[in-house]
C-alpha cells in the first residue's frame, strides 16, 4: 500500500468508527442537554441493546437467512433494539433518576453509577443464558461473536483501499438517524418542549410544559438512539461482551464533551474528531499512545475552546 | 446525625460477624482446607470458572477424602466488584486469610503474577504451599529472569513454597518464535496486550525471533478495551508481515484482532499463546476468522491427545461438565491433583508436611504430561504443544520443543 | 467555645480504636480488622476527593490517578530495585508534595474549565496516568508492579503483613492525621473560600476570592492526599500492584463514598467508607464464603454463583442509598456554632 | 477628589450595543445613582466596572488609577520562567525512558551503592545529547507553547472581578447572591477575606497567627451584621433567611471588604415602604462612615431621596447627568423615564 492509500483507509475507518461514536454521543447528550445528568448507565444501555440483537439473531436463526432476508433481519434488530433500549432507559429515569430531580446534581450521577452497575451485571447474566448463540452460557463473561451479517468483500474491487459494506451499513444507519434527530428538536413541538425544558425546567413547567413527561421521552430517545447504535456496533464489529459499554460509553462521553456537550451537531462532530484521531494515532504514533494522545486532544482544544468545538459559551446572567 | 453514623457502622460489623461465624460452623477436626484465590468478579471470570471447574474435579475424584482427612475446598475471591479486576488488597486479604486458617493447608491460585507477589510472601512466611495453576512471569520462580532481587523476594523464609504447574513465559516465547520460523514467517509484526503475561510472552518472543533470524517489522502494545482494531490493521498490512504473533488472552482481546485482521483483508497467518487456548477464543473470533492459519502454543498436550491419565481427565471432566476440558481446566486440575497427591503422601498432615510433599513431587503422572518440580518451584515439563483451528475446533498439529 | 461533646468522627474513632481488642475475644474467623484497614485506605482516599467535590465542588473523576502516582513515587523512592530507598517515612512524606505537584500540573491549563468539562479531563487524565504508567515500562516496570515496597520499621526489624494490629493502628492514626488536617484547612479562611466558589464562583470571586489559586489548592490538596494514600497502599501491600489496578473504577467508588456519605462532611466519609468498603470486602466476601460453604454457587448456571451478584448488589445498594439520603448518610451540619 | 471615573464606556455583545459611550465621575464620599428604564444597560455597566465583562471600548478608574495589571519585570520573569520550564518539562518527557536509562539502570547495581555524581554527570551529558540531536526543537518549541500559555494566562487575567474588589470596589447584586448554605457570619467572613494574611500553613497548623486573625475578624463581622440589624440571626445560613434581610446581607458582606466605593445593583428591589426608609437610612450611614456608593435603582424616591448626583440611561446611551433637581427639570429625562414614575 501507497502511503497516501493508507492515510485514507485510515481516514475510512476513523470515519465509520466515529459514527458509532457519535450515535452514541448523540444519546449522552440529549441527557446531559435536558437534566445535566452525565448518564453513566447509557453505555450499559447500549451493550443491553447488543445482547439483544444477538438473541433475537440467534432465535430466529438469522445466520441461515438467505440474504435479502437478512436485511430484513437487522432492520428487525434495529427496531427492536431501540425500542428495548428506549424503555430500558425511560425505566431506568423513571426508577432511579426522576426521584432525584431535586436533590443534587452528584446523587445523580451515583444512582446512575449504580445503575451502570446494575446493566453490567445484567449483561453479564444475559451471557450466561443457556442459549445456542452464547455457547452454552458456558463462559457468561467471554466475549460474544456476533455473527457477519454484512459481508465483508471490498467494495472498491482490487483497490488496496478498502471499503467494506459494512462501512456503509454504518452511514445508511446513523446519518438518517442524525438528520432526523435533528428535524425532530429544531422543528417539532416535542423538540420546542425539550428545548424549554432544558434552558429552565421550572419556567417550562410554568408554561404547562409536563417536565417529567419531556425528560422521561428524552431518556427514551437517547436510549433509543444507543439501541440503534448498538446494532450498528454489533454488525461492524462482530464481537459484543458484557464490559464493552465502559470504553464505548467512554468514547461517546468525550465526544459529547469534546464537540460542546448539549450541542447535537457537536457530538457528531466530536464523534468524527475522535475516531479520526484514534486511527491516526494507530498508524502514525503507536496504538499504546492512542488514548494518552486522545486526551491529551481533548485537553487541549478545552484550554482553547472551553465549551467544546460546537458549545455554546453561555453568558451567565448576572 | 451520630447516631445514623453509630447505626450503620453497629450494621455493618455485626452482620459481617454474622457471616463468618456462620459460613465457619460446619468445620472439624479431620478438616484439610484448599484454599484458592482466583479474580471471579469481572472479565477473567470465563478462565476461572474453568479452572475452578478442574479443581473441584479432582477433588471429587478424590471422593473429597484422602486418607481419612476430610477435604474442604473454598473458591476465593481475589477480585473486588469495584475494579471488576484482581484487586491486591483483596489478594492480600485471602492469603491473610488463609494464614490464619488453621486448617489451610494449600493455596491454589493465583491467576494473575501480579497478584502472586502480593501473596508469595504472605504465604511463604506461614509456611503454606501455593500452588499456581495460570502464573506465567518468570521472574516469580527464576533467578536472574526477572528484577535483580527476584524471587528471593518473595521467599522471606528462605525456602521455596511456591510451585506452579505451567511453563513460563520464557518457554512458550521461544518455542513461539521456533515455531513461526518453521511455518515459514520471515517477517512477524508483534502485538501485546500490555498485561504482564501478554508483554512478557511477546518480550521473549520477540527478542528469540530476532536471534534466530526472524526479522520483527512491528512491535505495538494494543487497547484491550478498543472496540475494533481495524486502523491497527491498516497499518500491519502496509508492511505486509508474514505472521502477527499477539500476546494476550481471550478477555484481552485475541478474538478482535483476529476477526479485524480477516476484515481487513490481512492474509497471512496469527499466532497466540495459551491465554487463546479455549473455546471461548474461537467462539470470540469466529471460527471462519481462524480456519487454517491460527497457531496455538499451550503448555502442555491438548485434550484429546492426552492418554492414561489425561483421556480419563478429559472423559471426567465431559460427563460431569458436559464439554470437553480447556486449557485453564486442565491447569486447575493439575494443581489441585498435585496438592492432593501431597497429602496423601506428607509424612505430617499440617502446612510443614504438605510443602515438604508438594516440593517433593517427582515423575508426576498429570494430564500436562510426566513432570517433576525443580529447585525453584518449576514444572520440569518442557512439553509445549501447537495446535491451529478447523471448523471451529482446535486441532493438535505437534509437539514444540521437548 | 461551648463544652466539647464527642462528634460522630471522634466517635467513629474511638470505636475503631476499640474494635481489635473487641475482636480478640471472638474467634479467629470473626475477624474483619484487615478488612477494615481498606476502609480507612478508602476513607484518606475519599478525604481528599472531598476536599475537591465535596468543598471546592469540583467534579473530579480521576482520583485514582493521583493515588496511582503516590504509590508509584513511593515505590521508586523506597523500593530496593531503585537507587534511592529513601525508607518508609520520607518516601511517604514526599508523596505528598509529589501528589500536589501532578495536581498542580493537570489543573493549572484546565480549572477554568466549567463543572462537567473538568469532570472528562479529570476522567482522561485518569487513563492517561495508567497509559503512561504502563508504556514507561523502564521505569515503572510496566504492569509487573514494583516491589518489595518497604513498611515501616519502628526500633526493630521492618514489618510484615502479619503485624496486622500494628498496621491497623498506624493506618488509624495517618487517618486521624488527615482528618484532623483536612478539618483545620475546612475551618478556615480557606475552607470558607472553598464553600464559597462552590455556592457561587462568580459571587465569590467578585468578593475578592481568588478563585484560581483557591481551585488550585483545592486540586493539590486533593491530589496530595491521594497520592498519601497510594503511598500507604503500596507500602502495605508491599507492591504496587500493575497501573490497571488505579483505574476508573476506584475513583468512582471514592466518589461514591463521598456522595453516599454526605458530600463536604467528614463524618459522611467515613461512615461512607465504612458502608461502601464494608459492603464490598466485609459482608460481600464473607457472605460469599459463607454461601460456598453451603454448597450454593453450583456449576454452569451463572445465577448461582454469588460471585456473579456483586455487580448487581453493589448498584443496588448506590441507588438506594442516594434514592432514600439523597443528602448523604451523615449531611454536613450547616455551622451553627462560631466558625 | 475622583472616587471613580468612567471614561467612554461602551459594551457591544455580538451586534448588540448594551452600553455606548457612556462617561461620567463620581466624587469621594458621594451617593451617585445610575437610573433608566429596564433594559437600559445599567446592569452591564456595572459588570463592566467590576471586571465581569471587559468594554469593548474605554476606561474605568478607581481613585485616580485603572484598575488593571501593568506590565512590569515580575510579569516578564514569571513568563520566562514558565517558559523555561515548559520547555525542560517537554524536553525530559519526551525522552524520560532514555534519561531515566542513562542516569539510573546504567549506573546502579542492585544492592550495591549509587554513584550519585556520576550519575548527575550522565543524566547531564544526556541532556546535552538531547538538545544535539534534535531535542532542542522540543525544548523550544515546548518553551514557546509555556511561555505563550503563560501570557495568555497574563493577558487575560489582568482585569478580573476578583482584582477590581482588592482594589477596593465592592458590589451587590441584582438577582441576590449569596452563599446559602453559609452561615451569615460566614458570609461576612468571605467578603473580609482579601484582608485576611493567614495563609495555607497556618490555618493547616493552627499557628497562634491563624487564632488571632480569627478572634479579630470574627468580632468584627458580628460589628458589621449588628450595623446591617442582623447579628441574631448570626449562625443561621444564609438560605434561610427572608427576601428582604438578604439585601441586608449582601450589603453586609460588600461592606466587609471595607471598600472604597460600593456598588448597590437595585438594593430597594422587592422591598416595602418602610424597609426602603430603613434602607435609605443604611445607605446614608454607610457614606457617613466613608464609603463612596454607587447605585441602580428604580425606586425614584429613594434615588431623589439619597442620591448627590444621578445618570440617566436610556437604550445603553447616557441622555443626562447631574443632581437631583436637574435631572427633575430635564425634559429629555421626564419623557424618557421619569413619565412613568407611578410604576416605581
Amino acid at each position: 500500500m501507497q502511503d497516501s492509500e493508507v492515510f485514507l483507509q485510515q481516514l475510512i475507518t476513523g470515519l465509520s468508527n466515529g459514527m458509532i461514536i457519535a450515535l452514541i454521543a448523540l444519546g449522552y447528550t440529549m441527557v446531559y442537554g435536558i437534566i445535566e445528568l452525565i448518564n453513566f448507565a447509557h453505555g450499559d444501555v447500549f451493550m443491553l441493546g447488543a445482547f439483544l440483537a444477538l438473541t433475537l439473531l440467534g432465535m430466529f436463526g438469522m445466520e441461515a437467512w438467505p440474504q435479502h432476508w437478512q436485511l430484513a433481519g437487522v432492520v428487525l434488530m434495529l427496531v427492536s433494539c431501540a425500542a428495548f433500549c428506549g424503555t430500558l432507559n425511560w425505566s431506568l429515569d423513571r426508577l432511579a433518576y426522576r426521584p432525584l430531580r431535586r436533590a443534587s446534581k452528584l446523587s445523580l450521577l451515583v444512582s446512575a453509577i449504580g445503575c451502570s452497575f446494575i446493566c453490567t451485571n445484567l449483561g453479564l447474566f444475559w451471557g450466561g443464558m443457556p442459549m445456542d448463540v452464547f455457547a452454552g452460557g458456558v463462559a457468561a463473561a467471554a466475549p460474544k461473536d456476533f455473527p457477519q451479517l454484512v459481508p465483508q468483500y471490498n467494495l472498491l474491487g482490487e483497490s488496496a483501499v478498502r471499503v467494506v459494506p459494512a462501512d456503509i451499513a454504518v452511514l445508511v444507519v446513523t446519518i438518517p438517524l442524525m438528520i432526523a434527530l435533528v428535524y425532530l428538536v429544531k422543528r417539532t413541538r416535542l423538540g420546542r418542549a425539550m428545548r424549554a425544558v432544558a434552558q429552565d425546567s421550572t419556567a417550562a413547567a410554568l408554561m404547562g410544559i409536563p417536565v417529567d413527561r419531556v425528560i422521561g421521552v428524552t431518556f427514551f430517545i437517547g436510549g433509543a438512539l444507543g439501541g440503534f447504535a448498538s446494532v450498528v456496533y454489533a454488525l461492524y464489529n462482530n464481537t459484543i461482551g458484557f464490559q464493552m459499554g465502559y470504553r464505548a460509553g467512554m468514547d461517546a462521553f468525550t465526544a459529547a464533551v469534546l464537540g460542546g456537550i448539549g450541542s447535537l451537531p457537536g457530538a457528531v462532530l466530536g464523534g468524527l474528531t475522535i475516531g479520526c484521531v484514534r486511527a491516526m494515532s494507530d498508524q502514525y504514533v503507536e496504538t499504546r499512545w492512542t488514548n494518552t494522545i486522545v486526551f491529551g486532544i481533548l485537553v487541549l482544544i478545552l484550554i482553547f475552546r472551553p465549551s467544546g468545538l460546537l458549545g455554546s459559551t453561555r453568558r451567565e446572567k448576572v | 446525625m451520630t447516631h445514623h453514623a453509630l447505626c450503620v457502622l453497629s450494621l455493618a460489623l455485626t452482620s459481617s460477624l454474622g457471616c463468618t461465624a456462620w459460613a465457619q460452623s460446619t468445620e472439624s477436626k479431620g478438616t484439610l482446607t484448599i484454599l484458592s484465590s482466583l479474580p471471579r468478579t469481572g472479565s477473567a471470570n470465563a478462565q476461572t470458572t474453568t479452572i475452578v471447574n478442574g479443581i473441584k474435579l479432582a477433588i471429587a475424584e478424590a471422593g473429597g477424602q484422602v486418607d481419612g482427612w476430610t477435604i474442604a475446598y473454598q473458591d476465593l475471591d481475589d477480585a473486588s466488584p469495584q475494579r471488576g479486576n484482581w484487586d491486591p488488597a483483596v489478594e492480600a486479604q485471602n492469603a491473610n486469610a488463609a494464614t490464619k486458617d488453621a486448617t489451610c493447608i494449600a493455596y491454589i491460585g493465583t491467576f494473575n503474577s501480579g497478584a502472586a507477589k502480593v501473596a508469595m510472601p504472605i504465604l511463604n512466611r506461614a509456611g503454606i504451599v501455593m500452588v499456581s495453576p495460570a502464573n506465567t512471569y518468570p521472574g516469580l520462580t527464576k533467578p536472574g529472569k526477572g528484577e535483580p532481587n527476584e524471587p528471593m523476594v518473595y521467599r522471606p523464609t528462605g525456602t521455596v513454597s511456591y510451585f506452579r504447574i505451567v511453563p513460563t513465559d520464557d518457554l512458550q516465547g521461544v518455542q513461539a518464535a521456533d515455531w513461526a520460523k518453521q511455518l515459514g514467517a520471515k517477517k512477524v509484526f508483534v502485538l501485546h496486550d500490555r498485561e504482564l503475561y501478554g508483554k512478557g510472552i511477546a518480550d521473549v518472543f520477540c527478542d528469540h525471533a530476532k536471534t534466530i533470524g526472524v526479522e520483527i517489522i512491528g512491535f505495538d502494545g494494543t487497547d484491550s478495551k478498543a472496540a475494533n482494531y481495524r486502523s491497527l490493521v491498516t497499518k500491519i498490512k502496509a508492511v505486509s508481515p508474514d505472521l502477527v504473533y499477539f500476546g494476550g488472552t481471550t478477555q484481552t482481546n485475541a478474538g478482535q484482532i483476529a476477526k479485524d485482521l480477516r476484515a481487513g483483508g490481512y492474509e497471512g497467518m496469527y499466532m497466540v499463546p495459551d491465554g487463546c487456548f479455549e473455546q471461548a477464543f474461537i467462539e470470540a473470533a469466529g471460527d471462519s476468522n481462524l480456519n487454517g492459519n491460527t497457531y496455538i502454543t499451550f503448555g502442555g498436550l491438548p485434550a484429546d491427545q492426552l492418554t492414561g491419565r489425561g483421556a480419563a481427565f478429559r472423559d471426567a471432566y465431559h460427563a460431569k461438565y458436559g464439554s470437553d476440558p480447556e486449557a485453564y481446566a486442565a491447569y486447575g486440575y493439575e494443581a489441585a491433583r498435585v496438592v492432593l497427591q501431597a497429602i496423601a503422601e506428607a509424612k505430617t498432615r499440617d502446612r510443614a508436611g504438605v510443602l515438604a510433599a508438594v516440593a517433593a513431587t517427582k515423575n508426576f503422572d498429570g494430564v500436562l504430561g510426566r513432570w517433576s518440580f525443580d529447585a525453584n518451584g518449576d514444572t520440569s515439563s518442557r512439553v509445549l504443544s501447537g495446535q491451529t483451528v478447523k471448523d471451529g475446533k482446535f486441532v493438535f498439529v505437534k509437539v514444540l520443543g521437548g | 467555645m461551648s463544652r466539647w461533646r464527642p462528634g460522630p468522627i471522634s466517635i467513629i474513632v474511638f470505636v475503631a480504636a476499640l474494635l481489635p481488642m473487641c475482636e480478640l475475644m471472638l474467634p479467629q474467623s470473626a475477624h474483619i480488622t484487615e478488612a477494615v484497614r481498606g476502609v480507612f485506605l478508602y476513607a484518606i482516599l475519599a478525604l481528599g476527593l472531598n476536599v475537591v467535590t465535596g468543598y471546592a465542588g469540583l467534579l473530579n473523576l480521576g482520583i485514582a490517578a493521583f493515588m496511582a502516582i503516590g504509590a508509584y513515587a513511593f515505590a521508586i523512592l523506597t523500593c530496593e530495585i531503585y537507587p534511592f530507598q529513601f525508607g518508609f517515612w520520607p518516601g511517604l512524606l514526599l508523596t505528598l508534595p509529589i501528589g500536589a505537584l501532578f495536581g498542580f500540573l493537570l489543573g493549572a491549563p484546565t480549572l477554568r474549565l466549567r463543572g462537567d468539562y473538568l469532570a472528562i479531563v479529570t476522567l482522561g487524565f485518569g487513563e492517561i496516568v495508567q497509559d503512561v504508567l504502563k508504556n514507561l515500562d523502564t521505569i515503572t516496570k510496566g504492569t509487573q508492579g514494583i516491589n518489595p515496597v518497604p513498611a515501616p520499621s519502628f526500633g526493630g526489624s521492618m514489618w510484615t503483613a502479619d503485624d496486622e494490629y500494628k498496621w491497623y493502628y498506624l493506618l488509624l492514626a495517618l487517618m486521624v492525621v488527615v482528618i484532623l488536617g483536612v478539618r483545620n484547612l475546612e475551618r478556615s479562611r480557606l475552607g470558607r473560600a472553598w464553600f464559597s466558589i462552590r455556592e457561587d464562583e462568580l459571587a465569590s470571586r467578585s468578593m475578592g476570592i481568588r478563585v484560581e489559586r483557591i481551585k488550585m489548592l483545592a486540586f493539590s490538596a486533593a491530589a496530595a492526599i491521594a497520592a498519601f494514600a497510594g503511598g500507604i497502599s503500596a507500602s502495605m501491600l508491599s507492591s504496587t500492584g500493575e497501573p490497571s489496578n488505579y483505574d476508573f473504577q476506584v475513583s468512582v467508588l471514592a466518589l461514591c463514598i463521598v456522595i453516599v456519605g454526605g458530600i463536604g462532611s467528614i463524618a459522611g466519609v467515613l461512615v461512607g467508607a465504612l458502608v461502601m468498603i464494608g459492603l464490598n470486602s466485609i459482608v460481600l466476601v464473607k457472605a460469599t464464603a459463607a454461601l460456598d460453604a453451603l454448597g450454593i454457587g453450583a456449576q454452569g448456571n451463572v445465577l448461582l454463583s454469588p460471585n456473579n451478584w456483586k455487580y448487581l448488589i453493589f448498584g443496588l445498594a448506590l441507588v438506594l442509598a442516594v434514592r432514600l439520603k439523597p443528602h448523604g448518610l451523615v449531611p454536613p451540619r450547616i455551622e451553627r456554632r462560631a466558625s | 477628589m475622583t472616587a471613580l471615573r468612567a471614561s467612554a464606556i461602551t459594551v457591544r455583545f455580538g451586534g448588540l450595543v448594551a452600553v455606548q459611550d457612556v462617561t461620567f465621575t463620581v466624587g469621594e464620599k458621594q451617593i451617585y445613582a445610575v437610573i433608566g428604564p429596564n433594559g437600559a444597560g445599567k446592569t452591564t455597566l456595572f459588570n463592566a466596572m467590576t471586571g465581569i465583562y471587559e468594554p469593548t471600548s474605554g476606561e474605568v478608574q478607581f481613585a485616580g488609577r485603572s484598575v488593571c495589571l501593568t506590565f512590569s519585570t515580575r510579569v516578564a520573569v514569571r513568563i520566562a520562567l514558565s517558559a523555561l520550564a515548559c520547555a525542560l518539562s517537554s524536553l525530559i518527557a519526551l525522552n524520560v525512558q532514555d534519561l531515566w536509562q542513562a542516569t539510573i539502570i546504567d549506573n546502579y547495581q542492585y544492592a550495591q551503592p549509587f554513584p550519585w555524581v556520576e550519575s548527575a554527570h550522565d543524566c547531564f551529558d544526556a541532556l546535552v545529547g538531547l538538545m544535539r540531536s534534535g531535542g532542542a526543537w522540543t525544548a523550544i518549541l515546548g518553551g514557546v507553547a509555556g511561555g505563550g500559555a503563560a501570557a495568555v494566562l497574563w493577558w487575560r487575567s489582568r482585569r478580573t472581578p476578583d482584582l477590581i474588589a482588592r482594589a477596593g470596589v465592592a458590589r451587590t447584586f441584582q438577582n441576590i447572591r449569596l452563599f446559602n448554605e453559609l452561615s451569615l457570619v460566614q458570609n461576612v467572613l468571605v467578603g473580609m477575606d482579601h484582608r485576611m494574611r493567614a495563609g495555607f500553613w497556618s490555618a493547616l497548623m493552627r499557628l497562634p497567627r491563624f487564632h488571632d486573625e480569627r478572634k479579630h475578624f470574627h468580632s468584627e463581622s458580628v460589628e458589621l451584621l449588628t450595623f446591617v440589624g442582623l447579628a441574631d440571626r448570626a449562625d443561621y445560613a444564609a438560605g434561610s433567611l427572608p427576601y428582604g434581610l438578604r439585601r441586608r446581607l449582601e450589603i453586609a458582606r460588600a461592606l466587609a471588604a471595607k471598600p472604597n466605593i460600593i456598588l448597590l445593583d437595585e438594593p430597594a428591589a422587592g422591598m416595602n415602604p418602610s424597609e426602603i426608609v430603613d434602607l435609605m437610612t443604611l445607605i446614608r450611614r454607610v457614606r457617613d462612615a466613608g464609603t463612596t456608593v454607587v447605585l441602580i435603582e428604580h425606586h425614584m424616591r429613594l434615588v431623589m431621596g439619597v442620591s448627590d448626583r444621578i445618570l440617566v440611561l436610556q437604550y445603553g446611551r447616557q441622555i443626562a447627568e447631574g443632581t437631583p433637581a436637574e435631572i427633575r427639570a430635564n425634559p429629555a429625562c421626564v419623557e424618557a423615564y421619569l413619565g412613568t414614575e407611578s410604576h416605581g
